[in-house]
Parts: structure tokens; C-alpha cells; sequence
């Protein structure tokens, strides 16, 4: 059952000191969707994705990638089998240049003897000189090329949220997670953004997951809708779907007294 | 000696070691869990604080006086060391302020060594050493009381005073969130200055305890018991003041029954079973004995 | 703006040093003083560099040695063994006839090996471990006695005058004299007969000893002396530590114990029956003048035994200076080798065709109510093999 | 093109490098030797501990134990036969009948010293921030009581003496470079991005499917190996080894060249560690000059503390040395 | 009483205030809207004086706030409920509140105010001797606010203050708001939960990627198209 989707999870739980953060998850996901997890905040959709790449050990549940168990696997052993992520704080190695965050991505499935590296044989140059091209290509795509030199840290903010991407990317993944894109842009950044993942799914064949507060961003890019509230799936479906769940609009908006005209 | 007569004395012992470490502990333990910072230079506050003590008696103020003056000296020498050496790095990383609290120590200790000359100096204002009663053949001498008792008041005044006043309410405040305290409006620079001059007011005390009992001072003395004394913390429970005391006392328990039971040719090794105690501590229990176990925020 | 002015202070700084660092040169009679003068030595190094300033000055005084004033030197080798080498080989193309200084094994075999490549003699002026001068080369000389000699005389004392037969041993790990002495102590007091019940060790440092002296105390029955090595900053709390815990037994030690911290750091009641063997008893009629300058000059006694020891060795340097002749360091090394019955503060020293440890006799020292008092003064009659 | 230019002024430089080895070595007086001696053992000592502590972030303070177990196995392998059958009881009989010389004494330092670094690291590392300062410099206190307590193998307290003066500025200065050269090399292949990765951002790094632990394990055994391999140089250079040498001056001394010179910049070490030494022998002419002995170790004290206020990221920052900037400030070149 | 003009504020090398300008009058109670990462929680750290904004200034009552510290800006009678609570976990909720009025030298009238916050939030009566981390999500809000109250604050300034929290604690936390508006306080309230907000404030000001893209009357913004598709998509 498991070969016909790409990530499945069954009961899965999180608790911190008594808080429940995540109460019975479930999800199946087949290859090459967009799937979009929404919910006020503090709900555990971040939870959910720490726990999905190996940062936050579940009190229970199983996580099947790939028809692989990987529930208690470590962040970088899952990041090998290929779940590549993207962080809602944002995360760069501030202090390497945009090119080298990609290139230390890219290099995860490369193994480079010791010595080799030491004495600069030919196969290493090679291998190396491979490994620039690779980001290279990868930064055109995000339109990034131009910052290749400079320090990630001295990017603008878009700047920054798309080498995020671009750097998960580079290791090849086969899902990709993506924690709030869209937070903090303009409305046209944020169609640039939105045509940059439509793009980026068709040409690396890839399977998203999403979470987003921008509705827009979220009802045209998803497929399918999770929606999370206090740690448990609310509700979930297609887009249109959820738009019209009034059970949604009151648990993401908070509004029940004044029943919305909507 | 009996068996048990033996046990006891050595008992008795640890607890008198003990209750110094503790002292030193707490000071420490209160600066670090208001500001991060490991402060070595908390060990040469003692040294500030015995040498005051011991150069105004020599000037022929009297005992009393010439210990509380010490200690008052001691806690404006913190205050001062807090304004000069470390406000300026307010806000740096932890490993940073580490660094230059290792600078500080060696400035003073250099500093002291060329005002007072290297020399080791007799250090006889209490005499307190002498046994004052027996049990037994147990003996107890009149530092040990003192000094667990002395031990027991401040951590019980301290509990009050962390418990009790706005300024003590304050420094917890301080230590739990930051950036909240700030916007209560609590006067950020004010509690700082306070955890700093209470705690060298208890290596003053500390200073004087320590001095007394090996009945000498010498620019050097620092260094051991603040080093002692981190790992008394670590033990304890960073940052908790009943967590310094238990450290303290089980790092003086360790000390004393790791030379009694071991034979004579590992009892050089103490030290080394001290520190991997302490890494197996952290390791085991990060927070320590009595710390409180934060949630950690990966990310 | 600061970043600016930090940079330029520094850069100032160091422009300065550079200015002032030049070499004075006059014609004078220059020895090199190697001590350590800050760190954990400098407790012991202090009192010898101003024993050699008092010879110093009395030298000056008295028109200087070959019609020329003396100057010395002075290096401070921050108790570290790198720096102390680096120093020390600074100071050999300097133009000076000797070095002197440093009273610990450890240190010296740092130092010494540069004035042993440069020819230079180097008499040091506190370490005591006989083996020394065999370890670096025929430029090492000691001034006091070995280590050996002091503990053979002690145990030979302990053993009949004391009429002990067990001793119970306390040392610090962490120093080498304290090591050698009791072990070259345990070595002598066993060849006689006596037995040795157990040892503890210590590290220098330590301030609490009651852990090791209630261990001493659990023995079925204590012996009849404690053998404690220690250097000059610990023995006092040593010994009032003990006596605080009810042990009356007498205490025998070495020239660790030459110091006046040991009467004022136990006390009076603490300090009694407590033994040592050391160079000279400070308060006996030979060594007043010698005090009484000491005095004079620093506003204090001597700190420990190591301040005659240095005043010392200053004075036989120049004593070989004056043999020779001339300054030229080969002259005066082999001005030193030949030393005859020179009269120091620290007894008469001689040394024997090619062995640099001199042969000196030992004083014994009493202690009574915190007080010296001489004893006599032996030789052993049987020395353990460096 | 700029790049075998650049090639060029390596060799050009290198060359003038052992030259001017070469002339110390034949012609240059004892106290140059030295000073020159011990600049290169820093250089090591700084750069390797850069390795750890500047690239991949680890708050160590106790490198230096590693720089003291080195020293004691190249003395414990160079120390005469006949001293070491009467000092070192407890060695086997066969080592107790050879005496190595310096080029194997130093590998297999830092062989070993490597493989106690994996060990230690296993556990120490898993700490962070202060506590892992406090556990390594714990990690120092226990290598020093060791040294002074395991009398039949260390001779204790008082330290093995009478050691091959084997080392000279040849070896030295070779260890230095090449030193330099593999640390550079690491920091620009693979592992070392990891490395700047983990230390940048520990989970970020993690994310895109470094091993973190294993990385960081990796630095570390590799900076023990070379501060090894400069305490065996240590140890033939000043012929006696005690475990006081291996203490807290030496471990601040090197942490400070290491945050002036820059925390990450190897090339900053480089400069910072040949300027300390030379600053040091100033201040020492100084502190002669007007007789008050420590002053030179209060205004070390000082300077790093300025530093530290106003250039909190050192000198160098995390940049490295690089021709066109040199030429920049050198603009006759 | 409080005018932000043009405020730039950076972090490193990133603008996240693109020159901000809204006031709020004396007695009113003004919202400011918008989505994650906007720039609200910017805004308001550099009120409090916890961010020094590069550009712009911030009076209030005709002082300027700029260059002052924190402390000060509490003692002025600002006092800000900060976003994510922020309560003192290890205190006690009495502690709390008592934090809450540090400045204050009047012992009894503090005393009268921790019954009068306790009567505002009946579910901290019977916990003033808990610890503040163990209180539910909703009461260590309601002890954030009652706390903020403890500064006796001429303008109160609410950081999401129904973050995370159920419909019925959310329709507590914004009757209080309501009672407080009716007191008389000046109330700056920050909300992503727009629809609420907007439902009791006089006005409103919309904030995107860091500037002001609409300000207006509550009723006015509540039918604005634009508000609703921010919100709701679509």
C-alpha cells in the first residue's frame, strides 16, 4: 500500500510537558502533489514538520517515505533519503557565500575521500569544478546568480527566503517541505514566488508540502488542503472545499460570536 | 578511632568543605543565571576580598570592622569589575565574555601579585580552626559550625531575598525572559549590579571562610575554588540557588570521601574523578541535580 | 570611531616598546638572575631575587668585585617553561660572566641547557635535586645541598635522636622536591630499620588536608613520626591542620620548612615538635647580618630559606669572578668548579673535583611555640645514590 | 591570468620563507632560534585550534591537553634507553630499549593523541556553549593530574627531563606549513564547507543531510592531531616535559592569538600567532626595561580585552588572506 | 498622544519596516492588521524600546521615545503585551504581576490593583501561588495582559493577544479589551485575527510587508475587499 504514496503518516502524536502539540496526525501523500497545511499559529503545523525531518522524536506514530520507515531517523539521515526542507525562521549559513550554501547542499551525495581532498587529485577537481556548475545552474533558476559572491546574510529578505529554497533543493530531494514562503512578501513577490514553485515542481518532479497564512498563495498553488487546529486535523480537502468550510473560517479566523457575513 | 567515630569525622569534614564550596557556588550561580556569564574572575573576588580584610587589620582597624569593611570592598570591587570589564560586552556571545573573564583573572592576579608581592601571608584574624568540641573522638572546629551555619542563613536570606523583594523578584525576572523584563520595566543595568555585588559580598564571605580555615592568602588562591565551584553548579543545577548548594555540598562530600576511601596511590587522581563526575552529570542530567528541566527549542 | 583609535593606541604601543628596548652597555661586571617572578613560582623566585639584590648592593657597596660595579640582569620567566628557556637564551649573547636563579628542578632543566650550549656557568640557586647538574652538563651548579643529603639527615635524626621506628608519609604530588625528599627520606629511614605505615599525597594548592589526616587518625595506632614534604607555602596550613585535628605526634620535614609562614600560619600551639632540616637556621648567630640587611633593604624578614639561598649563590658567582680574575664566563666557570671553602649564609660549600652539588652540612631545626631553634648541625652518614 | 600570478607570489614568498629559515638556522643566534622556534610551534597550535574552535564552532579550552599528551609521547619515544629503563619503570620492556627519533615521535603523538580526541570527543561534544568550554577545560585538569599521578609511566610531577634537543627551526616551520596547507585545503573542500555549514547554523545543516556530530567530531580529532604534533615539537625544543607546561598561560595564550587573529581565518592565526610572539618579546624588553615583572602579561590582558570590546570579531574577521588584497595595501607590488 | 512617523527599522542587512506612519489618539482604540512577517511585532519593539529604529521617529505626548530605554518608555505609562505572552515562567502568577508594576512605589495601591486585575480574569484568582509555566495557554495570556495592566499604562499596547488561543478564551480576552476601552485606556491592539479586531477598534491600519497599505475607520476597513482577500484568499 505503502508504494502508492510517497509519504504516508499514521497516528502521529508530539506532546511537550503535557502540551499536546500533535494529536493523531494522519496523511498520505502520492508523488507530485502540492499539499498545503494551514491553521492559526501555534496549531503544530511546524511541529509537524520538525517531526517530519527528524528534529523532534514523536511520542508515537510511524512515518513511511518512500516505503521506508523512517520515524526515529536522524534529521540527516532523512535529508539523505531525500526530504529537503525550508525553515519559517529563516536559516542560511549566513556567513558563506550565496554559492558555497548551495554547493554544500549539493555535495550531500558525493563522498570525497580525505586524501583526495588534501592532495587535489584530478577526480577531485573534477568533482569539484562539477559541484560549482551544479549550484550555479541551481541559482539561475532562482535568479540568484547575480549574488552568487556575496555573504547569504547581506541578502534581502526575498533574496534570502528563495536561497533557502534554492538550498533545499540542491540536495535533490523527492519532497520538499516549504515553512511559510510567502511570510514577510509584497503581492508581487509573492506571485514571482508562487510561479517559482509551480516551475520548480514541474522541473525537478517534485512532491511539496506546504504550510502558508497567505490564503492566495495557498488556494492557487495546492492540491489538497490540511487544515490544523490545536494540534489536530480539522479539517481537510480541496481548496474550494476549504474555503467553504465554516468550520474553518471560524477555527482560522477565531470568529464565532459575530458569525461572518462571508 | 571506630569505624563509625572515622566515618563521621570525615563526614563532618566534607560537610565543612562543602558549605565553602557552596558559598563560592551561589555568587557564582547568581551572576550566571542573570547574565550567562561564567565569571572566573569570581575566585579572585575571594582573593580581593581576603586581602582587604587582611590589609585593613594590619592598619589596625578592628576584626569586626575590618570583615564587614572587607566584604563591603569586595562586593564595589564586583561592581566595578560588572561596569568596566563586562558591560561593555553586554549582549555578546557566552563563549566571548568566557574569554575576557579569563583575562580579567589574569589582571588581577598579576595586578595583586605586583601591589603585594607573590608571598603566600599568614592569614590568623579568626582563629577559628582550633577544635572546639568532641563527640567521641569526632572533632569539630569552630570554622565547621561556622561555616555551615553561615552557609545555611545566606541561602536561607537569599531565598528570602530572591523570594521576598522587588529587586530579588526582579532577578528572576531577569533570568526567566529578557526581553519581557524589559518591557515590565525592569532597570536591566540596576539588577545586574546587584546579582554582581551580592555575589562577591559571598566571595567576600567565601574569601574569608577559605582564608581562615587554610590560614594563609596568596595572590593564586582563586583560581581552584572557582573552578570547584563551576562544577558544584554544573552539579547543582545552573543558575538555581538551593541547586549551588547541593552542588557544593556534593562536590565537598566527593572530594573528601574520594581521598578516604581510595588508596593512597589514586588519591592524586581526585580531581580527575571530580571532573568526570561532572561530564557524566552533564551528560546524564544536563540541568543538574535540581535545575529544572527547560523545554529546548530546536528551532 | 573607537575601532580607530584602538588600533592606533596599540599600534603606538608597540612602536614605543620598540624605542625603549634598546641595550644599555657599560663596562661593568653583568650577571644574568633568571627567576620567576610571576605565575605559581613566583612565591619562591621573589625571596631568591632579593637575596641576590641584597648581595648585589652590599658588593656595589663595597667598590664592586675586580675595581668594576656589578649589574645584573633580571628575566622573569613567568613560571612557564617555554618562556623561562626563551629568556634565559636571551640573555647569553649579553656579555654576562654567569647566571643564577630558579628554585625548582623542573624550571632549571628548562633554563639551563641554553647557558650549557653558550659555556656559560649557571648556579641555581634553590633546586635541590642532586641529580641535576649530571642531567644538564658540567655548567650546572647547585648551591644548596642535594636533596639526598638533607633527607638522609633526616631520617638519621628522626631515627636516633627522635628514637623513632614508624613514620607515616604526606607529600605533594605535583612538585618534584617534594617528591625526591621523601622518597630519598623513606629510603634512608627503611635502610635503618624503621617502617614506613602508609603515604597520602596532595597537590600543590590543596588548602584542606583533613580528608588525608583523618584517614592517618583511623590507624590502629599512629606512628611515631610524620614525615611531611611540602613546599614553604603549604606546611603551615599543613601543620596547623593536623595539630587542629588532636595529633600531637612530632612532624619532621625538609628546607621546605624554612619559613617564617610556618610558626605564623599554624601558630604558636600548632607549630611545636615539628623538626626540619635546612641550610641554616636563619636566627642563629651566623645568619644575623645577613637578616638584619634583609631587613634593612625590604622592611621585612626573609620569606623562606630560598632568599639566603639566592643571596648566596650571587656571592659565590662573584667569589669566582674574583678567583678568576676576569670576567670571561669560561674563566669563571672553571673559577666556580674550583670553589674552596666558600663562607655563605648557608654554610661553607666546597665542590669535589667534578661533582657540582656542594658538600654541606645539615642543620637541624627545632620548632618550639612557633620558634627556631637550632638543633645541630650533621652530616649523614649514609647518602642514597642520587 | 591572476591565478598563476597568484601562484607565483606563493612560490616567490615561500621561497623567501625558507630562505629566510635557512639563514636563521646556519647564522642566527640561539635567542632569535628560538623565539623563531616557538612562533612556529603557536602557528600550529592557533591553527589547529582554529580548526575546531573557529570553523566548526566548538567551544573548546582544552586543546592544550592534547598539546601535553603529544609532548609526553614524544618524550616517553625519544627519551634516551638507559634513562628511560631508570625513570619510566612502568613502559614495556621493548619501549623501555628504543628510542625513536622525531619524525616518528611526532606521528605517532598525534596518532594518539588523535584517537583520545575521538573518545573524549564522542562524549564532550554533545555539550554546547559554556558547558562544553567548562568540560574540555575539565578534559585539561584530568590530563594534567594524570600526568602527575601516573609516576611509572609519566615520572609524575616532576616531569621527564633530558630529552633530544632534536627540534630546530627546519622542523618547525615545515610543520607550520604544512600545517597550514591542510587546514586551508580542508576548509575549501567538502568537509570543510560542512564544517563552516554546522558552525553557521547546526541544524540547518542537518537539514540538508550533513552529519553534524560526525563533522565535529572530525575537526576536533584533526586539530588534537596537530597541536600533538606541535607539543612532541614543544617537548624536543625545550627538552624537559612537566605537567604544569601544558596549563591554563599556554591555553589562553593561544585562545587570544586565535579571537585577535579572527575566529575562522587561518590566515589571521598565521599573522596574529607571529605577532603575539613578537609583541611578547617586546613587552618583555619593556617590562625589563622599567622592572615591574607581570606588567607584560596585564597588558596582553588589556589588549585582548580591547579587542575584544571594539573588534569583537578580530582582526581578520573570518576573511583569509588573499593577494588581491595585498596588493591593495602594497600598491609598489 | 502616540505618533509614529516614517520608521525605518533593519535587522542586519534586511529592511523590515519600510517607513511606517500611523498615530493613535487619546481614548481611541486603533488596530493595526496584517499577516506573519508583515512588520507588526517590529513596530511595536521599537516603541518599546527594545529595537532602535534606523529612520523615523516615535513622539508620544510630544516626547520623543527614540532614545530612550526601555525602562524609561514603561515609566512614561507605555506598556506593551508582547506577542507569545512572554509571562516569567518560573515566577509565581502573583510574582507576575507584581513584575508587572516593578516601577511603582505605592505598595498598597499595587496590592488593590492585583485584586482588581484578578477580578478582570477570575481564572487567575484561585493561582495567584502558581507557577506562571504551568498556567493553560488562555490563563498565561490573561496573566500577560493583567500584567501589562499592573504598569497602571496610559496606552496599552496588545501584541496578538488571541494568538493560539480557543474562540470562547478569544471572546474573553476581547471583552476585557472592550471594558478597558470603556475605562477610558488607549489601546493599540496588533491581530492577524482581523475580523475581531476591526470589531472593536475605532480605527484601523492594514501593514504589508512593511508599510501601511490602508488606514481608515473600522467600518470601512471591515468591508473592504481587500482586507477580506488578504484574509481569506479569494
Amino acid at each position: 500500500m505503502n508504494a502508492d504514496f510517497l509519504l504516508k503518516i499514521d497516528a502521529l502524536s508530539v506532546s511537550f510537558g503535557g502540551v499536546k502539540a500533535l494529536e493523531n496526525y494522519k496523511l498520505s501523500l502520492p508523488p507530485s502533489r502540492i499539499l498545503g497545511i494551514i491553521g492559526p499559529n501555534g496549531a503544530g503545523k511546524t511541529t509537524l514538520f520538525n517531526v517530519l525531518t527528524g528534529f523532534i522524536r514523536p511520542d508515537s506514530g510511524h512515518i513511511h517515505f518512500n516505503g521506508q520507515e523512517i520515524t526515529r531517523w536522524e534529521p540527516y539521515q532523512i535529508a539523505r533519503l531525500g526530504i529537503s526542507r525550508s525553515f519559517q525562521n529563516i536559516c542560511l549559513f549566513g556567513k558563506l557565500s550565496v554559492l558555497d550554501n548551495v554547493i554544500v547542499s549539493c555535495q550531500i551525495h558525493e563522498r570525497t575521500s580525505f586524501l583526495s581532498a588534501l592532495s587535489k587529485t584530478r577526480a577531485y577537481k573534477k568533482n569539484e569544478k562539477a559541484l560549482r556548475e551544479k549550484a550555479w545552474k541551481l541559482l539561475c533558476v532562482f535568479g540568484l546568480e547575480k549574488h552568487a559572491d556575496r555573504r547569504a546574510m547581506t541578502l534581502a529578505y526575498g533574496d534570502q527566503r528563495r536561497l533557502e529554497i534554492a538550498r533545499a533543493l540542491a540536495t535533490a530531494p523527492k519532497l520538499l517541505i516549504i515553512d511559510e514562503p510567502a511570510a514577510g512578501m509584497n503581492p508581487n513577490e509573492t506571485q514571482d514566488l508562487l510561479d517559482l514553485i509551480l516551475k520548480l515542481k514541474e522541473k525537478f518532479n517534485l512532491t511539496i508540502v506546504l504550510i502558508e497564512h497567505n490564503m492566495n498563495l495557498v488556494m492557487q498553488l495546492c492540491e489538497y488542503i490540511q487544515v490544523l487546529n490545536y494540534g489536530r486535523l480539522a479539517a481537510e480537502g480541496l481548496p474550494l472545499e476549504i474555503q467553504q468550510n465554516q468550520e474553518v473560517i471560524d477555527a482560522y479566523l477565531g470568529d464565532t460570536n459575530n458569525a461572518g457575513s462571508n | 578511632m571506630s569505624h563509625t567515630a572515622y566515618f563521621f569525622q570525615q563526614f563532618i569534614n566534607a560537610l565543612s568543605l562543602g558549605s565553602i564550596y557552596a558559598l563560592v557556588t551561589i555568587g557564582l550561580a547568581m551572576v550566571f543565571s542573570i547574565l550567562r556569564l561564567i565569571n572566573f574572575a569570581h575566585g579572585d573576588l575571594m582573593m580581593i576580598g581576603s586581602y582587604s580584610i587582611l590589609m585593613l587589620w594590619n592598619a589596625g582597624v578592628p576584626v569586626w570592622m575590618a570583615i564587614l569593611a572587607g566584604i563591603v570592598l569586595c562586593g564595589i570591587a564586583g561592581v566595578i569589575m560588572e561596569r568596566v570589564c563586562y558591560r561593555p560586552l553586554r549582549g555578546s556571545a557566552e563563549m566571548t565574555t568566557l574569554l575576557t573573564s579569563f583575562a580579567v583573572v589574569v589582571l588581577l592576579e598579576n595586578g595583586v601579585t605586583l601591589l603585594f608581592g607573590p608571598n603566600t601571608r599568614p592569614f590568623r584574624i579568626l582563629n577559628f580552626t582550633s577544635p572546639t568540641f568532641s563527640i567521641d573522638s569526632i572533632l569539630i572546629s569552630k570554622i565547621d559550625v561556622i561555616s555551615v551555619v553561615l552557609t545555611l542563613i545566606i541561602l536561607l536570606l537569599t531565598t528570602l531575598f530572591i523570594k521576598k523583594t522587588t529587586i530579588g523578584i526582579s532577578m528572576r525576572a531577569v533570568a526567566d525572559d529578557l526581553t519581557a523584563s524589559h518591557l515590565v520595566g525592569i532597570r536591566l543595568n540596576r539588577v545586574i549590579v546587584s546579582a554582581f555585588f551580592i555575589g562577591s559580598l559571598f566571595a567576600g564571605v567565601a574569601g574569608l571562610l577559605w582564608s581562615a580555615r587554610a590560614g594563609k592568602l596568596y595572590p593564586l588562591m582563586g583560581f581552584i575554588p572557582v573552578v570547584k565551584a563551576f562544577v558544584a553548579a554544573v552539579i547543582g543545577g545552573f543558575g538555581s540557588i538551593p541547586g549551588a548548594v547541593v552542588g557544593g555540598y556534593v562536590l565537598g562530600f566527593a572530594e573528601v570521601f574520594l581521598v578516604a576511601l581510595l588508596p593512597p596511590e589514586l588519591q592524586g587522581y581526585r580531581d580527575a574523578f571530580v571532573f568526570i563526575l561532572l561530564i557524566f552529570i552533564l551528560l546524564v542530567r544536563p540541568q543538574g541535580i535540581l535545575g529544572a528541566k527547560t523545554m529546548q527549542r530546536r528551532i | 570611531m573607537p575601532k580607530q583609535i584602538s588600533m592606533l593606541t596599540m599600534v603606538m604601543v608597540a612602536a614605543g616598546l620598540l624605542m625603549i628596548t634598546g641595550i644599555a652597555c657599560a663596562d661593568t661586571v653583568k650577571i644574568g638572575v633568571v627567576e620567576n617572578l610571576s605565575g605559581s613560582q613566583a612565591s619562591l623566585d621573589q625571596p631568591s631575587l632579593n637575596g641576590v639584590k641584597l648581595a648585589l648592593k652590599e658588593i656595589n657597596d663595597a667598590g664592586g668585585v675586580l675595581g668594576k660595579k656589578v649589574e645584573i640582569l633580571i628575566r622573569d620567566g613567568k613560571s612557564d617553561p617555554a618562556t623561562l628557556a626563551t629568556v634565559t637564551e636571551g640573555l647569553m649573547d649579553q656579555g654576562i660572566s654567569a647566571v643564577t636563579g630558579l628554585s625548582d628542578t623542573t624550571m632549571v632543566l628548562a633554563s639551563a641547557p641554553a647557558a650549557q650550549r653558550a659555556g656559560i656557568a649557571f648556579v641555581s640557586s634553590g633546586a635541590t635535586s642532586p641529580s641535576l647538574p649530571n642531567e644538564v652538563g658540567d655548567s650546572l651548579f647547585i648551591e644548596p645541598f642535594g636533596d639526598n643529603v638533607q633527607a638522609a639527615a633526616a631520617a638519621e635524626y628522626a631515627y636516633n635522636d627522635l628514637g623513632a621506628r614508624s613514620v607515616w608519609v604526606l607529600y605533594d604530588k605535583a612538585m618534584d622536591y617534594t617528591y625526591l625528599l621523601q622518597r630519598y627520606f623513606c629510603d634512608r629511614f627503611g635502610g635503618l630499620g624503621g617502617a614506613i605505615i602508609s603515604k597520602a599525597t596532595y597537590q600543590t594548592g590543596d588548602t584542606d588536608f583533613r580528608a588525608q589526616i583523618t584517614s592517618l587518625k583511623a590507624k590502629t595506632s599512629l606512628p611515631d613520626i610524620l614525615f611531611i614534604s611540602s613546599g614553604p607555602d603549604d606546611i603551615g596550613t599543613i601543620v596547623k591542620q593536623v595539630r587542629d585535628m588532636g595529633i600531637k605526634t612530632p612532624i619532621v620535614g625538609g628546607d621546605g620548612y624554612d619559613t617564617p609562614l610556618l610558626g605564623k600560619v599554624a601558630g604558636p600551639t600548632a607549630a611545636t615538635d615539628v623538626y626540619f632540616t635546612t641550610h641554616v637556621a636563619l636566627d642563629s648567630i651566623g645568619a644575623k647580618p645577613f637578616v638584619q640587611s634583609y631587613k634593612k633593604m625590604f622592611g621585612h624578614g626573609p620569606e623562606n630559606g630560598f632568599a639566603a639561598l639566592g643571596y648566596d649563590a650571587f656571592n659565590l658567582i662573584i667569589n669566582a669572578v674574583k678567583n678568576a680574575g676576569t670576567t670571561d664566563p669560561k674563566a669563571v666557570k672553571a673559577a666556580l668548579a674550583a670553589t674552596k671553602g666558600f663562607k655563605g649564609v648557608t654554610g661553607t660549600i666546597n665542590f669535589p673535583k667534578g661533582i657540582r652539588v656542594p658538600q654541606k652540612s645539615v642543620s637541624i631545626i627545632k620548632v618550639e611555640a612557633g620558634k627556631f631553634i637550632f638543633v645541630k648541625e650533621v652530616m649523614p652518614s649514609e647518602i642514597p645514590a642520587p | 591570468m591572476n591565478k598563476n600570478k597568484h601562484a607565483l607570489y606563493l612560490m616567490i614568498s615561500m621561497g623567501l620563507f625558507f630562505c629566510a629559515v635557512y639563514l636563521l638556522d646556519a647564522y642566527g643566534n640561539h635567542y632569535y632560534q628560538r623565539v623563531s622556534n616557538l612562533m612556529m610551534i603557536y602557528v600550529i597550535l592557533t591553527v589547529s585550534l582554529n580548526l575546531s574552535n573557529g570553523i566548526v564552532g566548538i567551544s573548546s579550552l582544552g586543546q592544550i591537553g592534547f598539546m601535553s599528551i603529544g609532548a609526553y609521547v614524544s618524550a616517553i619515544l625519544t627519551l634516551p634507553p638507559g634513562l628511560k629503563e631508570h625513570w619510566l619503570t612502568g613502559l614495556p620492556h621493548w619501549m623501555s630499549t628504543i628510542q625513536s627519533g622525531l619524525f616518528p615521535a611526532m606521528i605517532l603523538a598525534g596518532i594518539l593523541a588523535a584517537a583520545i580526541a575521538f573518545l573524549v570527543g564522542i562524549v564532550i561534544l554533545r555539550l554546547q556553549g559554556v558547558f562544553a568550554a567548562v568540560t574540555t577545560l575539565g578534559f585539561l585538569i584530568i590530563v594534567k593530574v594524570v600526568a602527575e599521578n601516573w609516576m611509572t609511566v609519566t615520572r609524575g610531577g616532576r616531569g621527564i627531563s633530558s630529552l633530544p634537543t632534536y627540534t630546530n627551526l627546519w622542523w618547525t616551520s615545515a610543520v607550520a606549513v604544512i600545517t597550514v596547507y591542510v587546514v586551508l585545503r580542508i576548509i575549501r573542500s567538502p568537509y570543510g564547507r560542512s564544517m563552516l555549514a554546522v558552525r553557521e547554523h547546526d541544524l540547518a545543516a542537518q537539514s540538508i543531510g550533513i552529519n553534524a556530530p560526525r563533522i565535529r567530531l572530525l575537526a576536533f580529532v584533526i586539530s588534537a592531531f596537530f597541536t600533538a604534533v606541535a607539543g612532541a615539537l614543544w617537548a624536543n625544543l625545550i627538552g624537559v616535559v612537566s605537567p604544569g607546561s601544558f596549563y591554563l598561560w599556554l591555553t589562553l595564550l593561544i585562545i587570544i592569538m586565535m579571537v585577535v587573529g579572527g575566529m575562522g581565518s587561518v590566515t589571521g592565526s598565521v599573522f596574529s600567532a607571529i605577532g603575539f610572539t613578537i609583541l611578547l618579546e617586546l613587552l618583555r624588553g619593556f617590562e625589563n626595561k622599567i622592572a615591574v615583572y607581570g606588567i607584560s602579561s596585564i597588558i596582553f590582558a588589556i589588549v585582548f580585552m580591547l579587542v575584544i570590546i571594539f573588534h569583537p570579531d578580530g582582526v581578520m574577521g573570518d576573511r583569509e588572506f588573499s593577494w588581491d588584497w595585498f596588493k591593495r595595501i602594497t600598491p609598489l607590488f | 498622544m502616540l505618533e509614529v512617523t516614517d520608521l525605518e527599522v533593519f535587522y542586519g542587512n534586511i529592511q523590515a519596516l519600510h517607513g511606517i506612519s500611523f498615530k493613535v489618539e487619546k481614548g481611541e482604540t486603533v488596530t493595526i492588521i496584517g499577516s506573519n512577517g508583515a512588520g507588526k511585532s517590529t513596530t511595536l519593539l521599537a516603541i518599546a524600546g527594545l529595537l532602535k529604529p534606523q529612520k523615523g521617529e516615535i513622539k508620544y505626548l510630544d516626547k520623543h521615545l527614540d532614545k530612550l530605554s526601555a525602562y524609561q518608555i514603561v515609566s512614561m505609562g507605555i506598556s506593551l503585551c508582547p506577542e507569545g505572552r512572554r509571562i516569567f515562567t518560573s515566577l509565581s502568577v502573583y510574582e507576575n504581576l507584581l513584575m508587572g508594576a516593578v516601577q511603582r512605589r505605592d505598595k498598597k495601591a499595587v496590592r488593590d490593583d492585583i485584586h482588581w486585575v484578578v477580578s478582570l480574569f477570575p481564572d487567575l484568582k484561585d493561582r495567584l501561588e502558581q507557577q506562571g509555566g504551568t498556567l493553560s495557554g488562555g490563563q498565561q495570556q490573561m496573566l500577560a495582559i493583567g500584567r501589562a495592566l499592573m504598569s497602571k499604562p496610559k496606552l496599552l499596547i496588545l501584541d496578538e493577544p488571541s494568538l493560539g488561543l480557543s474562540p470562547m478564551l478569544v471572546n474573553q480576552i476581547f471583552e476585557v479589551i472592550a471594558m478597558l476601552k470603556n475605562i477610558g485606556t488607549t489601546v493599540l491592539l496588533v491581530e492577524q485575527n482581523a475580523r475581531q479586531a476591526l470589531e472593536i477598534a475605532d480605527r484601523g491600519y492594514v501593514i504589508e510587508t512593511g508599510m501601511i497599505t490602508m488606514e481608515g475607520p473600522s467600518s470601512v476597513l471591515k468591508n473592504s475587499d481587500r482586507v477580506k482577500s488578504a484574509y481569506l484568499g479569494g
